[in-house]
C-alpha cells in the first residue's frame, strides 16, 4: 500500500460548550479524492482548520507523509504543502484577482518590491487552465459570488501542494464552472496531489471522489469506497436514514394571485419581469449566476427601486420602499449571502431568528424573551439546528447551521409570500430534504413561495411552476408538467424553440 | 475606457474638485474682503500653502497606511511632541555641543529614533496583547504626553540653533524645505503602497483581516512595522518643523490625531480598511489647508472658522458620497 | 495721517473670555481709528498655526504685526522673517524669549511674574491678618500645562512667597487647565486628601471660583483664603459676597489698546519703551469698590 | 429525526458527566471572568488605591468621584447606544458646552423653568441634525461629528460671544438643585446618573428597540435585511445621545451656576475612553451600559486615586495609560481564554 499523503491520528478539538471533534482518525492516499461527509455541523470545517492550522487540535497529531507536523498557523501548513479552499469565502474584495490568489506570497523581486509581471503571467496562466472570464487585473470586488469561489479554487493551483482541501467549493457555482472544477481536480489528482473534497451534493461525490468518510457529531464513522458503495449507504452513515429524493408530483389547491410582476423592469438588471404567484403555488426561479434572478427578489423586498412596471400584492399595486413595507405586506425573503445580508455575526441564534419581528413580539415595551425562545426551539426542532443553546454566538455555528437560523428566521414570520434565495446552499443532505417538505408543506398551507435556485433537482423537487431566466429575461415558464431537463436547460442558455439562439443581453 | 472608471475618477478626484473650488471662491471672497493686495492665488503664497500643509501632511501620509491597515493612531500628536523635545534636548547635552554643527544630524537622528520606538511600543502592544489600536493609541496619546511632561516639566524646551533655522527655511527650485519632505515622504508611501509586497499586503490586511492571516500573511509584525512607520514619520515631521521654530510647549501637537485623520479621511480613506490612496491624502491635507489659510485671508472671525470648517466637513463628505453613489447601483440597505 | 493695516494672531481665542474680550476691544479699537484696518487671526493654540499666520500676514504685506506668543521661543524664527520683510513686530499679552528681542519692535503686556509675586503677597497679609502666617498651609492650582502665563504666575508666586511668609506650607500644585470644572475636581480631591487647607492660590479667578465652588459643597469655604489672578467677573462677585478674598486687576481691554497703541506708535516711528507693561493691581475685599466690575 | 445507531456505552456516559461536573466550577470562574472581567479589573484597582492611600474609599471620597464623574458618565451613556449602533460621537464635548452655557443663558432671560425645556429641544436639535446626515445620508460619523465639534464650539462662541456665562443671583434660584442638590443623602448628579443608567439600560436591555440597535451595529445589511429601519434606529441613538449631553448640561451649568465655552472640550476623547474601557467595541454590535458605568467609574476613581496618592499631573497621565491598556487587555484576555494575542 502507498504511504498516505497525510494522516490524521485521533484528532480532539473542544470549543466551549461544543466537543467539535472527538478522537477523528483517516488518511489521504496522494492522487485519491477522498471526501468528507457528514451533517451541518458534524465537524467537517472544523478538521479541516485544524489541518490548515487555524485551530490547534487539544489532542491528537497529523502526520505529512510520515513526519509527524505541527500547524501552529497557516503559514506552517502551506509550507508543508496543505492548500486549504476555504467554505466561507476568504478574499479582499479591493484587491485584484491576481493579488488575491497569490496572497501571502506575492512574487518578488529586490527590495520587497512585487514582481508585477511575473504574478500577472502565472496569473493569467492559472486562470486560462480555469476557462473563467475574468483576468488577472479584475477587482475581486467587481465579480460574482461564483466567480469568487473561481479565484479561491485558483489558489489550490499556486503551490506545489501535497494536499488540497476543497471545504464545500461548488456551493455557489453554476454547471459550467463545476465541469472546470473537476478537471482541475482530475488534474491535481493525476500530478499525485492528495485531494479532501467537502460537499453535501450526492451526485458529485459519486462522480469524482475515490473514498468517503463520514464524520457525525464530531465523531469519525467510517470510510468507505466510492465504487463499491451507494447513496443509501452513505446517507444511511450520515444520519442513521434513508431519504427519497424526486421530483414534486404533489399539488395543491391553488388559490388566489398572492403577488404578481408586470413588466416589472430595472435598468441594466432585468427587463419586462411578468409573472405571477398563487396562494398554495411554488414557482421556481432557474438561470445561470448573473441572470438577475436576485436582484428581481430584491426588487421585490423593497431594496431596489424598479425602473418601470408595477408590483401587485392581492390584485393590489402597492409601491415598496423598504423590506419593512415589505415585510408588512406580507412578503419574507431569504438572501443569498447569508454571512452579509442574513445573520447579524456577533448575536445569538434567538436573536437573530426573532429579529424581524422583536418589535411585533414585544408584550409592553419590552422584548418576549419566552416567547423568542419559545419561537427558537420550535424551529430548532423543525430544521434540526445544531447548536449547544440559543445564547450561541451565531458566527460560531456551522455554514450549514447558519443557513437554517435565517431560513427559521423568515419562516416563523408566517409570510403570505416566501422568496427563498438559494435556500440550501450548504446544507446537508438531511436538512435540505427538510427544508424542501417544508417548502412544500407551506405551499399546502396557502402561502405563495418563490425559490430562486442554481441547482436543478432542487427546482425540480419543489417547484409547481419554473421561471426559466436568462440575461435579465424570462425566456419561458414551464408547468411541472411540462419541464424536462433538456428544455430547462436550453431556456436558461438563451435558446429559445424555433428561434435565434442569442437574444441581446440586457446588461453589459 | 473600462465602465467605472470616470466614475472611480471622479469619486477619487472629489477632493481635488473641491480644492479648486476654494481656490476659486477664495480668490473672488478675497477681491472683497480682504485687507491685502496680494492675491490669494498668488504663486509664493500657494508655496507657502505646500509648506504649511508639512507637519500635518507627513504625519497623515503614516495614517494613511494606518488606517488601510484598518487600524488607527491616536498618539501622533504625543509622539511629535515628544520627538520634538529629544530634537531640542539632545543638542544641548554636553558631548552635543562640543560637536557645533555636526550635532544637527545626530540630532535627528535621536529625534527619529524616538518616533519609531514610540511607535514600535503601540504596535508592539497592538500585535501582543490584540488590544484594539483605537484603545492602545488613545491611552498612548496620554502616556506619551505624560513622557513629554516629564522630560522638562511645564517648561517649554528650546534650543535655538540659527544654522538649523537657516536649512529649513531654505528655498530650492523654489519650494521649501519643509515641502521638499512633503512631497519626497508622499512619493515614497505612494511607491510602498503600490509596489512593495509589504504595500499591498497593508491593503489586504486591512480588507480582509481574516484572509490575510489564512494566506499566512504575519499580520502582527506588519502591523508593527506600521506603526513604526508612522512614529517615524511624526517625528520626521517634528523634525522638520522644530528645525525652523526651535522651541517646543509640551503641549504642542495636540488635536493634530483629529486633523490628521480628517485629512486623510477627506482623501477618501476607508476608516474600515482596506482602500485609500496617499495621494488623495496630500489632497485632503491640501484643502484643510487651503480653508485655514483662506478663512484667514477674507478675514474671519474664530466663531466663523470653527463653524465653517466643521460644516464644510461634512459638506465634503456629502459631496463625495454623491459621486461614488452614482458609480454603483442603488442596494437600498 | 497715513493708513496703516496690522494684522494680529492671537493665542488661542475662545479658550477663555480674557481672549475673547481682549479680540474685541482690539477690533473695536481699530475701528474706532480710521486709519487703521486689521486683521485678526487666531492661532487655536497650535504654535505651527501661528508660525504660518505670521508667513501669511508677511505675505499680505500688512505694515505691522502684533503677536501674542503660543510659544515666546517657537516663533522666533518667524518673528525674525518679518523683521528682515521690514515688518515691525509687536509682542502682546506675554513675551518672546531673549534671542527674539533683536527682531521685535516693543512687547506691552502684564507683567506674569509680578502678578505671581502680587498673589503671595495678598495672600500673605491675609494669613497676617488672620494671624496664621506661621503656620498655613496652601494648595496651588496652576494655569494650562505649557503655557507661558501659567508657568510665569506659579513662578512669580512660589518665588515671592518664601520672601514675605516663609512660613507658610505650599504642600501641592496641580494643574486645572484654566478650567472651572477641571479645578473643581482638583479642589475636591485636595479637600479629601487635607483635613487643613488655609489657602488656595488660582492662576486665574475662573479656575479659583471652581475651587471655591468644591470647598464651599464641603462646607469648607469659610476657612480658606481664596487668591486668584485675571480678576473675572465671577471673582468680583465672589469677592463682593464675601467668600473669595483677592485677584490681581488686568483688564483685557486695556492690554487690546496698550498693544494696538504700541502698534501704530512704533508705526508712526514715536520713540517706545521696549518693555510697556500696564499696570495690574492687586484687588481684595477691601479695596474692590475702587475697581468696576470686569466685563469678562 | 430517528437515531437508533448513536448508543454509548453507559459508563462513558456518567464518565462524561463526572468530567463536566468537575470542570464546572472552573468553567463558570472562566465565564464569570470572560463576561466581567473589567469588573474585575476594577476591583483591583479599587484595593490596589485603598492600600496606597486609605481615605480613597472614605464614603465622602467615594460620593465626590461619582458626583464628578457623573456629568461624564451621562454623557457616556448616550455614547454608548451610538457606539453600539455602529457609529462615533467626538461632538459630545463641545454639544455639552452649548448645553451649558445656552441653559445659564436663558436661565436669567426667560427663567429656569422654560429654560431647561428650551436647552434641552435646542441641544436635540443639533443630536437630529447628526442623526439626519449620519443616519439618513449615511455619512461617516467620525468626520460628521468631528465637524460638528468644530462647528457646534463656533455655534457656541457665537451665542456667548465668547464670554462666561453666570447666573446673576446664585443664592436665590432652585436651578442649583441638580448640580448641588441632596435626596436621601445622595447628591442629585449621582441620582440622575443612576436613573438614566438605569432606564436607558432598561432599553437597551430590554426593548426591542434596544435590540435593533445591536442589530444595525453589528451587521446594518443583516438588519436593513431583516426590515429594520437602520436610519431611524441610528437617529434615534444620536437623539439619546443629545438628550444625554443636554441632562450633562444641565448638571454641569446647576453645578457652578457659571461656565465658560471650553466647559466641555476635550470630553468627548475621555467619554469614548470610557465607553470602550467598558468593552464596547468601535465596530458596533456589542457593550452594555453596565459595563459602561465601570468603564465611567474606573475613568474617575484612577484620576482621584492618582490624585490623592499625590503624583504629578503627568505621571497620573502614563499611570492612566497603562491602567487603560491592562484593564481592555484582561477583558479581552478573560474572553478569548488566552493571555497574548494569537495573531501570528
Ligand atoms: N469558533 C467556534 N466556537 C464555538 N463553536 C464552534 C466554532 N467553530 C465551530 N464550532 C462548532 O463546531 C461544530 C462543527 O462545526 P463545523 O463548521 O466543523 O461543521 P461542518 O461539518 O463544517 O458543517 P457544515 O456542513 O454546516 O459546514 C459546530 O457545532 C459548530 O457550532
Ligand atoms: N459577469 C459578471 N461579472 C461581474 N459581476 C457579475 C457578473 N454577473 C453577475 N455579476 C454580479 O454578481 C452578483 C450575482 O449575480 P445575480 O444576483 O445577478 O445573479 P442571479 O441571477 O441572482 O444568480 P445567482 O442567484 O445564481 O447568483 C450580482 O451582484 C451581479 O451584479
Ligand atoms: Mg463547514
Ligand atoms: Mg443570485
Amino acid at each position: 500500500m502507498t504511504q498516505p499523503a497525510l494522516r490524521l491520528e485521533g484528532i480532539v478539538k473542544t470549543f466551549p460548550g461544543v466537543r467539535a471533534l472527538d478522537g477523528v482518525s483517516f488518511d489521504v492516499l496522494p492522487g485519491e479524492v477522498h471526501a468528507l461527509m457528514g451533517e451541518n455541523g458534524a465537524g467537517k470545517s472544523t478538521l479541516m482548520k485544524v489541518l490548515g492550522g487555524i485551530h490547534q487540535p487539544n489532542e491528537g497529531r497529523i502526520l505529512v507523509g510520515e513526519t509527524p507536523a505541527v500547524m501552529a498557523n497557516p503559514l506552517d501548513a502551506k509550507g508543508k504543502g496543505i492548500v486549504f479552499i476555504h467554505q466561507e469565502l476568504s478574499l479582499a474584495e479591493e484587491l485584484t484577482v491576481a493579488e488575491n490568489i497569490y496572497l501571502g506570497e506575492l512574487p518578488k523581486k529586490r527590495w520587497g518590491f512585487v514582481d508585477w509581471e511575473t504574478l500577472y503571467e502565472r496569473t493569467d496562466r492559472i486562470l486560462k487552465t480555469l476557462r473563467v472570464g475574468f483576468d488577472a487585473r479584475t477587482r475581486v470586488g467587481t465579480l460574482s459570488i461564483a466567480n469568487q469561489q473561481m479565484v479561491e479554487i485558483a489558489r489550490a493551483l499556486t503551490v506545489d501542494a501535497k494536499a488540497v482541501i476543497f471545504d464545500e467549493p461548488t456551493a455557489s457555482l453554476t454547471d459550467a464552472e463545476k465541469v472546470v472544477l473537476f478537471d482541475v481536480i482530475a488534474d491535481l489528482k493525476s500530478q499525485g496531489v492528495g485531494i479532501i473534497y467537502i460537499s453535501h451534493r450526492m451526485e458529485e461525490i459519486f462522480k469524482i471522489t475515490d473514498r468517503i468518510s463520514v464524520l457525525r457529531d464530531g465523531q469519525y464513522r467510517g470510510t468507505l469506497n466510492t465504487a463499491e458503495t451507494n447513496e443509501d449507504e452513505v446517507t444511511q452513515l450520515m444520519i442513521g436514514r434513508t431519504l427519497d429524493l424526486s421530483r414534486n408530483t404533489s399539488h395543491h389547491q391553488l388559490g388566489e394571485v398572492a403577488l404578481e410582476a408586470r413588466g416589472l423592469s430595472c435598468r441594466g438588471l432585468f427587463e419586462d419581469i411578468s409573472f405571477e404567484v398563487r396562494k398554495g403555488e411554488v414557482v421556481g426561479f432557474y438561470g445561470l449566476v448573473g441572470a438577475g434572478r436576485t436582484e428581481i427578489a430584491e426588487t421585490l423586498f423593497g431594496l431596489r427601486s424598479p425602473t418601470a412596471g408595477s408590483i401587485h400584492v392581492h390584485g393590489k399595486e402597492v409601491r415598496i420602499h423598504s423590506p419593512a413595507e415589505a415585510i408588512s405586506l406580507g412578503i419574507s425573503l431569504v438572501p443569498e449571502d447569508r454571512k452579509s445580508q442574513g445573520l447579524v455575526l456577533g448575536m445569538n441564534c434567538r436573536d437573530n431568528m426573532t429579529l424581524p419581528q422583536v418589535g411585533e413580539l414585544s408584550s409592553g415595551p419590552f422584548t418576549a424573551e419566552g416567547a423568542e425562545i419559545a419561537i427558537f426551539e420550535k424551529y430548532r426542532e423543525k430544521l434540526d439546528i445544531r447548536t449547544p443553546s440559543w445564547k450561541q454566538t451565531v458566527g460560531n455555528l456551522s455554514g450549514g447551521n447558519q443557513q437554517k437560523i435565517v431560513i427559521g428566521k423568515w419562516l416563523s414570520m408566517n409570510p403570505e409570500v416566501l422568496i427563498v434565495d438559494e435556500p440550501t446552499r450548504g446544507i446537508d443532505v438531511g436538512s435540505k430534504s427538510e427544508i424542501h417538505n417544508l417548502i412544500r408543506e407551506l405551499a399546502s398551507q396557502g402561502y405563495a413561495v418563490i425559490v430562486i435556485s442554481s441547482e436543478m433537482p432542487e427546482v425540480l423537487h419543489v417547484s409547481d411552476r419554473i421561471v426559466a431566466m436568462y440575461s435579465g429575461r424570462i425566456m419561458r415558464t414551464f408547468t411541472s408538467e411540462e419541464v424536462t431537463e433538456d428544455n430547462l436547460i436550453q431556456a436558461i442558455s438563451g435558446i429559445e424553440p424555433g428561434k435565434s439562439a442569442e437574444r441581446e443581453p440586457v446588461s453589459a | 475606457m473600462k465602465p467605472g472608471t470616470l466614475s472611480t475618477f471622479l469619486a477619487r478626484g472629489a477632493i481635488w474638485g473641491f480644492i479648486v473650488l476654494e481656490l476659486i471662491f477664495f480668490s473672488i471672497a478675497g477681491q472683497f474682503f480682504s485687507v491685502s493686495d496680494n492675491a490669494f492665488l498668488d504663486p509664493a503664497n500657494m508655496l507657502l500653502l505646500l509648506k504649511q500643509s508639512a507637519p500635518i501632511g507627513i504625519i497623515a501620509m503614516g495614517m494613511t497606511i494606518i488606517m488601510i491597515n484598518g487600524n488607527i493612531d491616536l498618539s501622533v500628536g504625543a509622539t511629535f511632541a515628544l520627538a520634538a523635545v529629544v530634537l531640542l534636548d539632545s543638542m544641548t547635552w554636553p558631548f552635543m555641543a562640543a560637536m557645533g554643527d555636526w550635532a544637527i544630524p545626530l540630532a535627528w537622528t535621536f529625534a527619529l529614533l524616538t518616533g519609531a520606538v514610540l511607535g514600535a511600543i503601540n504596535g508592539l502592544i497592538v500585535w501582543k496583547t490584540g488590544v484594539d489600536a483605537f484603545i492602545v493609541t488613545l491611552g498612548s496619546m496620554l502616556g506619551f504626553r505624560g513622557l513629554v511632561f516629564m522630560y522638562n516639566g511645564e517648561q517649554p524646551t528650546s534650543h535655538l540653533n540659527w544654522t538649523l533655522v537657516d536649512f529649513a527655511e531654505a528655498q530650492f527650485l523654489g519650494l521649501h524645505t519643509a515641502t521638499w519632505f512633503l512631497l519626497g515622504v508622499t512619493a515614497v508611501i505612494w511607491v510602498v503602497m503600490h509596489r512593495t509586497i509589504h504595500g499591498r499586503n497593508a491593503y489586504a490586511i486591512g480588507d480582509n483581516r481574516e484572509a490575510a492571516i489564512n494566506a499566512g500573511i504575519r499580520v502582527g509584525p506588519h502591523m508593527m512595522r506600521n506603526f513604526v512607520l508612522i512614529g517615524f514619520l511624526a517625528a520626521l515631521s517634528a523634525v522638520v518643523f522644530y528645525s525652523e521654530s526651535g522651541s517646543v510647549n509640551p503641549n504642542d501637537g495636540q488635536l493634530y490625531e483629529l486633523w490628521v485623520i480628517t485629512a486623510v479621511v477627506l482623501g477618501g480613506t476607508k476608516l474600515t480598511g482596506g482602500s485609500g490612496s496617499v495621494i488623495s491624502t496630500l489632497g485632503g491635507v491640501i484643502a484643510i489647508q487651503l480653508l485655514r489659510k483662506g478663512l484667514g485671508h477674507i478675514g474671519a472671525d474664530t466663531e466663523t472658522v470653527n463653524l465653517v470648517i466643521g460644516l464644510i466637513l461634512i459638506a465634503v463628505l456629502f459631496l463625495d458620497r454623491q459621486l461614488n453613489v452614482k458609480g454603483k447601483e442603488a442596494l437600498r440597505t | 495721517a497715513q493708513e496703516y493695516t496690522i494684522g494680529i494672531t492671537q493665542n488661542n481665542v475662545g479658550v477663555d473670555s480674557y481672549q475673547t474680550t481682549y479680540e474685541q476691544a482690539f477690533i473695536e479699537a481699530a475701528e474706532a481709528n480710521e486709519n487703521v484696518e486689521v486683521v485678526v487671526l487666531d492661532a487655536g493654540g497650535d504654535v505651527a498655526r501661528q508660525i504660518a499666520q505670521v508667513e501669511d500676514l508677511i505675505q499680505q504685506e500688512v505694515d505691522a504685526i502684533i503677536i501674542w506668543p503660543t510659544n515666546g521661543e517657537a516663533v522666533i524664527p518667524a518673528v525674525r522673517k518679518a523683521s528682515q520683510a521690514d515688518i515691525p513686530v509687536i509682542v502682546t499679552n506675554s513675551n518672546i524669549a531673549e534671542p527674539g528681542f533683536d527682531f521685535v519692535a516693543s512687547f506691552s503686556g502684564p507683567d506674569n511674574i509680578t502678578q505671581g509675586a502680587r498673589s503671595a503677597e495678598i495672600m500673605c497679609d491675609r494669613f497676617t491678618e488672620l494671624g496664621i502666617q506661621d503656620e498655613a498651609q496652601i494648595v496651588q492650582i496652576s494655569g494650562q500645562p505649557g503655557y507661558t502665563t501659567a508657568i510665569e504666575r506659579a513662578q512669580g508666586f512660589e518665588d515671592r512667597l518664601p520672601e514675605v511668609c516663609p512660613n507658610v506650607t505650599l504642600m501641592e500644585t496641580q494643574p486645572g487647565d484654566w478650567n472651572r470644572e477641571k479645578s473643581q475636581q482638583v479642589m475636591e480631591a485636595f479637600l479629601v486628601k487635607y483635613d487643613d487647607i488655609d489657602g488656595v492660590y488660582a492662576g486665574d479667578d475662573n479656575m479659583g471660583v471652581g475651587a471655591l465652588n468644591a470647598a464651599r459643597a464641603a462646607g469648607r469655604s469659610e476657612d480658606i483664603v481664596f487668591v486668584g489672578a485675571t480678576n473675572f467677573a465671577v471673582g468680583y462677585e465672589a469677592m463682593g459676597e464675601g467668600d473669595y478674598w483677592g485677584s490681581i486687576y488686568q483688564s483685557p481691554v486695556d492690554d487690546a489698546e496698550a498693544a494696538l497703541q504700541t502698534a501704530l506708535d512704533v508705526l508712526n516711528g514715536e520713540d517706545v519703551p521696549f518693555l510697556n507693561y500696564f499696570d495690574t493691581p492687586k484687588i481684595t475685599q477691601d479695596n474692590m469698590d475702587e475697581f468696576e466690575k470686569p466685563v469678562f | 429525526m430517528a437515531d437508533v445507531s448513536d448508543k454509548r456505552p453507559a459508563t462513558s456516559e456518567t464518565g462524561r458527566e463526572d468530567s463536566k461536573m468537575a470542570g464546572l466550577s472552573k468553567a463558570s470562574v472562566g465565564t464569570f471572568l470572560a463576561k466581567q472581567g473589567i469588573l474585575v479589573a476594577f476591583v483591583l484597582f479599587i484595593i490596589g488605591f485603598t492600600i496606597a492611600n486609605p481615605r480613597f474609599i472614605d464614603p465622602d471620597n467615594v460620593l465626590g468621584v461619582v458626583r464628578s464623574s457623573a456629568i461624564l458618565g451621562v454623557m457616556a451613556l448616550g455614547v454608548t447606544f451610538v457606539v453600539i449602533s455602529g457609529n462615533l460621537d467626538l461632538s459630545v464635548g463641545s454639544m455639552m458646552s452649548f448645553s451649558t452655557i445656552v441653559v445659564l443663558d436663558l436661565h436669567d432671560k426667560i427663567g429656569p423653568a422654560l429654560a431647561i425645556p428650551a436647552m434641552f429641544a435646542m441641544t436635540l436639535c443639533l443630536g437630529a441634525f447628526i442623526g439626519f446626515l449620519v443616519g439618513y445620508l449615511r455619512l461617516n460619523s467620525l468626520i460628521v461629528t468631528l465637524g460638528m465639534l468644530s462647528a457646534i464650539h463656533g455655534l457656541t462662541l457665537t451665542y456667548s460671544g465668547g464670554q462666561n456665562m453666570d447666573i446673576a443671583d446664585k443664592s436665590g434660584t432652585w436651578f442649583s438643585v441638580f448640580g448641588q442638590g441632596e435626596a436621601l443623602g445622595i447628591p442629585v448628579p449621582i441620582l440622575m446618573f443612576l436613573a438614566l443608567a438605569a432606564a436607558l439600560g432598561v432599553i437597551l436591555a430590554k426593548t426591542p428597540f434596544g435590540r435593533k440597535v445591536y442589530a444595525v451595529g453589528g451587521n446594518g445589511t443583516a438588519a436593513t435585511f431583516s426590515g429594520i429601519r437602520r436610519a431611524r434606529v441610528v437617529f434615534a441613538c444620536y437623539l439619546i445621545s443629545a438628550f444625554c449631553v443636554a441632562c450633562a448640561g444641565l448638571i454641569q451649568a446647576s453645578r457652578s451656576l457659571g461656565s465658560q465655552n471650553t466647559v466641555g472640550q476635550g470630553m468627548e476623547l475621555e467619554v469614548l475612553a470610557a465607553v470602550i474601557l467598558g468593552g464596547a467595541s468601535l465596530l458596533g454590535g456589542s457593550g452594555t451600559i453596565f459595563k459602561t458605568v465601570i468603564g465611567v467609574l474606573i475613568l474617575g476613581f484612577i484620576q482621584n486615586g492618582l490624585l490623592l496618592v499625590g503624583l504629578q499631573f503627568y505621571v497620573q497621565y502614563v499611570v492612566t495609560w497603562i491602567i487603560i491598556i491592562l484593564a481592555v487587555w484582561l477583558d479581552i484576555a478573560a474572553k478569548r481564554g488566552r493571555l497574548w494575542s494569537p495573531i501570528a
